[in-house]
């Protein structure tokens, strides 16, 4: 714990969140409000599995059922998956790298914060008369048809959102670019941070046409725009377009880091270093690059024409080959090693299989023509499960256990981790094997309900059987964390006793300034090298001296709650009956850029942590 | 090398921008910024080409019908310009003259005034005409991509001025010459933008 | 242990597979239930590729449970293994096997993307400006229902789509107010219609399949359209070319005028109906009407009402009552006044009685 | 953090070299927008004249540009110096991009 800032009351705590620019601060905000908003994608999840229990049902009406899926998915993917991994990446990637922040403090609170408020803009549509129902795709022709303003609040809020993931983005490369510490060359880096900074190069180029589709969506519906109109001139396939470009990358977005995770834990509890280091890297580079160019695989139906479907088919097919190398590499990384089952092991291990089941249906949507069965069907609701939930999700499972301690200084109960994990897995196979049987017997995606009498009963529930066991296993894994953080039972450097990277080399939770002299890096996986030579602590690159720091500031928020602000304008502007839109819209703005405006104005910089004070801070450590 | 250190002719760094870990950040930090604006307005000149003459009905001004070249000529002209005055501008930053550095953003700025009151007085025109923003798909994409280009060069006016009044008094620093530089490289790719503007939107639309 | 443990695999998988093969689903609806040329190409297609995949899962799972098992912690080993940096061979390996599993898979994948996509029959037109010998169905979807045109034969239909057997019927698919999808699984994958413009397809119905599915088989929609999307059903009822021909001359024979009712009753609804829903509903089938809704010249010989509800008296007299409680968000809801009872029954009555083919309903 | 970074500045190279440098380099940046300005009156005079076929006015145009682009990037923009290696690398990527984005709107964007 920093010396800065211990034994403070709740409203100090507060304001420290909320104008902290410590990277190690900002990943705690994501994964809290990442972890709450993947508990609602959850909830709306039940919500959907006891719809569809039975046939005919009316748990909810059929207006309320697409919200819930809109929401479910959106929520899901913007809001859970995505910011969960941007905290793992802000809390691990500079330290693994030797960095004492990020490159841009001030920008990294910003992006959590328009992220957070995205996010509660989108939600707050369930009490403002109705949430988003086009679906997380949103397709044109039915977002534009569809009446009150949830589709808006799609619209703004993962436009705010968006700002902020791009800036995380930028963020983080310029950080691994610039900030290496000395001897930490790019064939040094580990993993975790390689797919960090191919991720937040795919950020950089997919969220642009996401942020222009919004914008031309917005304009539609708010301002009175033709883009999507058919009758106007419009093309409505402009959006799909758009929407795929950025979203076939973004799957990626979410699974590499998880790909991260998992490299760095496989080759950590096999004691052995990654196998095929820079093929995993030469790998994780093509799946970005090939990322970008198989985007139309989701319009196999849209009637693009052969030519075009073949080309993406085949271009899709493709991405089969770096991932393979991949799932090859972490079998052989286990294989020869000494492979200790912890809980974040577990993850690791179950995900191998899970994801590859995953995955080879993914080649199998690719085939152009058998998508046309495939498509919107159950089919496709299985495949994207089994890669989310079977890599994503077990993913952040496996990256929070093996990062807890890091993060909060304590660990987590391996018995309580170990029920939840088998709950889980377990339910996660029985929730999502079976839909691909449903969608092949032609139960279409996005139906609120079905009926009886077309052979999809059982599956459907036993398919719901198997989201309460999921939903038991993050049961127990919360009740796991409130156990733990109240034993408050603090560890050391290494808790895992095998660490490899840097950020095992530091106390567990770090300093505020991280390292007190930048390490040497000699190799990859710098600390085992140390460790191997029988060192303790790595050997430093710089004598010990001053330290520059940046100061917290509240402008971030102040900036985001402009953008909050002028949403409510724009969401309501096409309301006849409404004349204070366009100056809310005005004052947002105004509050947005006063802001940034300040920020210019007002030099700002930082202060120095004093050498002195940095000895006294090790002489206490060897005390405690 | 301290960001609050004094300078003499002879100390200043050859490469002020990047002199400081701060500066290479902010330097590199808005060049990938920028790679993510070229997938941006990409995607923004994409939407415009599909879209382009697809109107509602057969009566509708289509661009061969709107653009003329004396007014978008003297645009391009103007902001053209405008783009070496800024070098001048960076010019005289590395030199350490701080005065001459604003005297030459100064003439930027005007020049991009000067463009940008030309693009309103375009963008009433054609509305006068009929070609809105709401009238067809093709005014809306348009609007939005010659709009967008405008919105950033207002922008990009107001991030001199305001680095221009803000420093007027301090003069050059180590802190903000990174920020000068960038501005200036913002203000660059507002008129690598524009050249495909004037090329696709303007020139292209008026061979048909 | 470790047999035992790759014999429970290889058992479990055997399940896997014959739950696979006992379980295709109904023959009216599954894509494993093949009925026609074009779903049978993509059923090879899947079990191609099913069957790369269930070798490609077999190699990872085998490696990766003896990874696990060979190679786990004794409890109190503190031993460091040799920290190996990769293989090459074994890279080569990994590398050039997927290659060649794809490029197997990738042929037929695109020859049959070329023939899915051969509509050209379609555009050969005899003098008349008819199509030459194909079968042409216009599609038009619409905010929960499906409106069917035989451009060729001057007639229009809706919900319940006619074909013929054993011969390709071309499709021209297109959408009059959000985007929907057409599909019907058991014939062969789906197609969007889109709003802003015409696609194009064909699907055969195998006659002794279609025996199989008892002549009926069931139609989806599978784009997200609104809150009534699951229940944008249609029914494809198959005929062979003899009786598919005289069932388009009795068709046509309702063409001009609309069929006058018999009886009391049924009088008293026609007028009703002339009154409140003739704006929307043709019933005569050389017309759609103003589009507004689907055309009911052979409604009394409907699989479904709505696409959906049993095709029964009460279930009718419901439907008129309150469509929203059927199809929530349909839109005919509330486009006509209150009705009485009485007149409901009328209707009813009337609205039964609409046949082209006297009583050859099928149930 | 700025005070470990020490950085390229030589203070040992001499003033008047530097400037002088500078100053060539100016020379350069005029003579780029010399020739930018060259290539926009030729484009703008070809499709002025109204007589060219437009299928050889549209590819010169957009190559006119292209190069005008290289100018901005390389001179103006200074992507010609050293360690703009990475940059070099983003932008060509998002230019890769947004080549294939407009690519697939003039052909497949169906319509
Ligand atoms: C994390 C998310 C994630 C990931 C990683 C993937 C990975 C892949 N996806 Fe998936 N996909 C989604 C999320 C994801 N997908 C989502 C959310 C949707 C639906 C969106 C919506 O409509 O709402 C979707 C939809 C989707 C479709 C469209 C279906 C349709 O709507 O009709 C297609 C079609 O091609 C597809 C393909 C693929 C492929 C080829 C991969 C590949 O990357 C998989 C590669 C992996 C392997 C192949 C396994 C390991 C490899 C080996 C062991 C080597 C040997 C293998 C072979 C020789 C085959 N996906
Ligand atoms: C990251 C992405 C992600 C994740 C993790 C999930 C997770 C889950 N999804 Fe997801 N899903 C999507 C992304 C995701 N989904 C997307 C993009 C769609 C498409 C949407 C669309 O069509 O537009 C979709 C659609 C979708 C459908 C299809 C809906 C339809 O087409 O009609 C279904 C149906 O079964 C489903 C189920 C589930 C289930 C059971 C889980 C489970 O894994 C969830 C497990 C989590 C929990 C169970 C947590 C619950 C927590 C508690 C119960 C604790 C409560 C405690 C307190 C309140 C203290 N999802
Ligand atoms: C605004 C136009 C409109 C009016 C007026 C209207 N309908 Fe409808 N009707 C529709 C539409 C649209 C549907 C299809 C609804 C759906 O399936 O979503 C429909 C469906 C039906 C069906 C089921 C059709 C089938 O193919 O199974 C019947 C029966 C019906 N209407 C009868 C009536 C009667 C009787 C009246 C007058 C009292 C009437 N309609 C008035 C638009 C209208
Ligand atoms: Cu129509 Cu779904
Ligand atoms: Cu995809």
């Amino acid at each position: 714990m920093s010396t800065y800032a211990k034994k403070q009351g709740f409203g100090a705590t507060l304001w420290d969140f909320m104008t902290t620019v410590d990277h190690k601060k900002i990943a705690i905000l994501y994964l809290i409000s990442g972890g709450l908003f993947f508990i609602l994608g959850g909830l709306e999840a039940m919500f959907i599995r006891i719809q569809l229990a039975v046939p005919d049902n009316n748990f909810m009406s059929a207006g309320t059922f697409n919200e819930m899926i809109t929401m479910h998915g959106t929520t899901m993917i913007f809001l859970a998956a995505m910011p969960i991994l941007l905290g793992i990446m802000n809390a691990v990637m500079p330290l693994q790298i030797g960095a004492r922040d990020v490159a841009f403090p001030f920008l990294n609170s910003l992006g959590f914060w328009l992220f957070f408020f995205g996010g509660v803009v989108l939600n707050l549509s369930w009490f403002m008369g109705g949430a988003p129902d086009a679906g997380w795709t949103s397709y044109a022709s039915l977002s534009i048809h569809s009446q009150g303003h949830g589709v808006d609040f799609y619209v703004l809020g993962l436009q705010i959102s968006g700002f902020g993931t791009l800036i995380a983005g930028i963020n983080f490369l310029v950080t691994i670019i610039n900030m290496r510490t000395p001897g930490m060359t790019y064939m040094r880096m580990p993993m975790f941070t390689w797919t960090t900074f191919v991720v937040s190069a795919l950020i950089l180029f997919a969220f642009p046409p996401l942020t222009v589709g919004l914008t031309l969506m917005l304009f539609d519906r708010m301002f009175g725009a033709n883009f999507f109109d058919a009758a106007a001139g419009g093309n409505t396939i402009i959006w799909e377009h758009l929407f795929w470009i950025f979203g076939h990358p973004e799957v990626y977005i979410l699974i590499l880091p998880a790909f991260g995770i998992f490299s760095e834990i496989l080759a950590t509890f096999s004691r052995k270093r990654l196998f095929g280091y820079s093929s995993m890297v030469f790998a994780t580079v093509l799946i970005g690059f090939l990322g970008f160019m198989v985007w139309a695989h989701h319009m196999f139906t849209v009637g693009l024409g052969p030519i075009a479907n073949a080309i993406f088919a085949v271009a899709t097919m493709a991405i089969a080959v770096p991932t393979g190398i991949k799932i090859f590499n972490w079998i052989f990384t286990m294989w020869g090693g000494s492979v200790r089952f912890t809980v974040p092991m577990l993850y690791a291990v179950s995900f191998i299989p899970s994801f590859t089941m995953g995955g080879v249906t993914g080649i199998m949507l690719a085939a152009a023509p058998a998508d046309y069965q495939y498509h919107d069907s159950y089919f496709v609701v299985a495949h994207f499960h089994y890669v989310i939930v079977g890599g994503v999700v077990l993913g952040i499972l496996a990256g929070i256990t093996y990062y807890w301690p890091k993060i909060f200084g304590t660990m987590l109960n391996e018995t309580l981790g170990k029920f939840t994990f088998w709950f889980f897995l377990i339910g996660f196979h029985l929730t999502f094997f079976i839909q691909h049987f449903l969608g092949l017997w032609g139960m279409p995606r996005r139906v609120f309900t079905y009926l009886p009498g077309q052979g999809w009963e059982t599956s459907n529930l036993v398919s719901t059987a198997g989201a309460i066991f999921m939903a038991v296993g993050v049961i127990i894994l919360l009740i796991n964390i409130i156990i733990t953080s109240v034993k408050n039972v603090r560890v050391g450097n290494d808790p895992w006793e095998d660490g490899r990277t840097l950020e095992w080399s530091i106390p567990s939770p770090p300093p505020f300034y991280n390292f007190k002299q930048l390490p040497l890096a000699r190799g990859l996986d710098a600390y085992w090298i140390e460790k191997m030579e029988g060192k303790k602590e790595m050997t430093p690159a710089e004598p010990l001296g001053d330290i520059h720091m940046p100061n917290g500031s509240i402008i971030p928020i102040c900036i985001t709650i402009g953008l909050f602000v002028a949403s409510f304008g724009a969401l309501y502007n096409m309301d006849a009956d409404k004349t204070w839109t366009v100056p809310v819209i005005i004052i947002g703005l105004l509050i947005t850029f006063g802001s940034m405006l300040i920020r210019s104005i007002k030099d700002d910089h930082g202060f120095h942590i004093h050498k002195e004070d940095l000895m006294d801070d090790k002489d206490k450590e060897v005390k405690a | 090398m301290h960001v609050e250190e004094k300078f003499t002719d002879a100390t200043w760094p050859a490469a002020p921008e990047t002199a400081t870990l701060e500066g290479k950040n902010k330097y590199l930090g808005f060049w990938l910024f920028l790679g993510g604006e070229t997938v941006l307005f990409a995607s923004l000149f994409a939407t415009y080409l599909a879209l382009k003459d697809k109107v509602p009905d057969s009566g509708m001004l289509l661009a061969k019908d709107l653009y003329e070249i004396p007014l978008t000529f003297a645009m391009t002209m103007i902001l053209l310009t405008s783009s070496l005055t800024s070098v001048y501008a960076m010019y005289h930053m590395k030199n350490n003259s701080f005065q001459k550095m604003q005297a030459w953003l100064l003439i930027t700025v005007l020049l991009g005034f000067s463009f940008l009151a030309l693009e309103v007085y375009e963008f009433k025109h054609y509305v006068h005409l009929g070609h809105t923003f709401t009238s067809s798909a093709y005014g809306s994409a348009f609007y939005t991509l010659v709009g967008f280009h405008g919105a950033h060069v207002t922008f990009g006016l107001m991030w001199f001025l305001s680095l221009m009044l803000r420093n007027a008094k301090r003069g050059l620093s180590l802190y903000n010459a990174p920020k000068f530089f960038v501005a200036s490289l913002y203000w660059h790719f507002i008129d690598v933008v524009w050249v495909f503007i004037f090329t696709v939107v303007y020139l292209m639309g008026m061979v048909g | 242990m470790k047999t035992r443990l790759r014999k429970w695999r290889l058992i479990s998988l055997f399940a896997i597979m014959t739950l696979i093969l006992a379980g295709c689903g109904e023959a009216k609806l599954s894509a494993l239930k093949p009925a026609g040329e074009v779903a049978q190409k993509q059923f090879d297609l899947m079990v191609l590729s099913t069957l790369i995949m269930v070798v490609v899962i077999i190699v990872v799972v085998i490696l990766f449970v003896i990874a696990i098992v060979r190679f786990r912690r004794k409890d109190g080993d503190d031993s460091i293994p040799k920290q190996v940096e990769g293989s090459h061979k074994l890279e080569v390996i990994w590398t050039t096997i997927p290659i060649l599993l794809l490029i197997i898979m990738a042929i037929p994948v695109v020859t049959y993307t070329f023939e899915l996509a051969d509509t050209s029959a379609m555009e050969v037109k005899d003098k008349d400006g008819k199509t030459k010998d194909a079968v042409v169905i216009n599609v038009r979807a619409n905010l929960y229902w499906w409106e069917f045109e035989y451009p060729d034969y001057g007639i229009f239909t809706s919900q319940d789509l006619v074909v013929p057997t054993d011969e390709k019927v071309y499709f021209n698919l297109k959408a009059s107010d959000v985007k929907h999808s057409f599909w019907v699984p058991a014939a062969g994958g789906k197609m969007d219609t889109n709003v802003d413009g015409v696609n194009q397809m064909y699907l055969v119905f195998d006659s002794k399949k279609s025996n199989e599915a008892q002549n009926l088989f069931y139609g989806k929609c599978a784009e997200l359209c609104g809150p009534s999307h699951a229940l944008m059903d249609f029914k494809v009822v198959t005929k062979s070319k003899d009786d598919f021909n005289s069932w388009v001359t009795s068709m046509q024979t309702v063409a001009k005028e609309p069929k006058v009712a018999e009886g009391e009753l049924a009088k008293q609804g026609q007028e009703i109906f002339n009154k409140s829903c003739i704006g929307c509903h043709a019933v005569s089938t050389s017309g759609n009407g103003a589009g507004m809704g689907p055309n009911l010249s052979n409604f009394g010989e409907r699989e479904r009402i709505a696409g959906f509800l049993d095709h029964t008296e009460e279930n009718l007299k419901k439907w008129i009552k309150n469509p929203d409680d059927y199809k929530p968000g349909n839109t005919m809801a509330g486009k006509y006044g209150k009705l009485t009872d009485e007149q409901i029954d009328a209707l009813a009555e009337y609205l039964l009685n609409l046949k082209v083919e006297g009583s050859k309903h099928i149930d | 953090m700025a005070n470990q970074q020490s950085n390229s500045a030589n203070p040992n190279l001499n003033l008047e070299y530097r400037r002088k440098q500078n100053a060539e380099e100016m020379k350069h940046q005029v003579i780029t927008f010399s020739m930018m300005i060259f290539f926009t009156l030729i484009a703008f005079a070809m499709v002025a004249m109204e007589t060219i076929s437009r299928w050889f006015i549209i590819p010169v145009i957009l190559l006119l540009a292209v190069i005008q682009v290289i100018f901005q990037l390389y001179y103006f923009m200074h992507m010609k110096h050293k360690g703009h290696e990475t940059i070099a690398l983003f932008i060509y990527s998002g230019l890769t991009v947004g080549l294939i984005t407009v690519l697939v709107f003039l052909t497949i964007v169906w319509l």
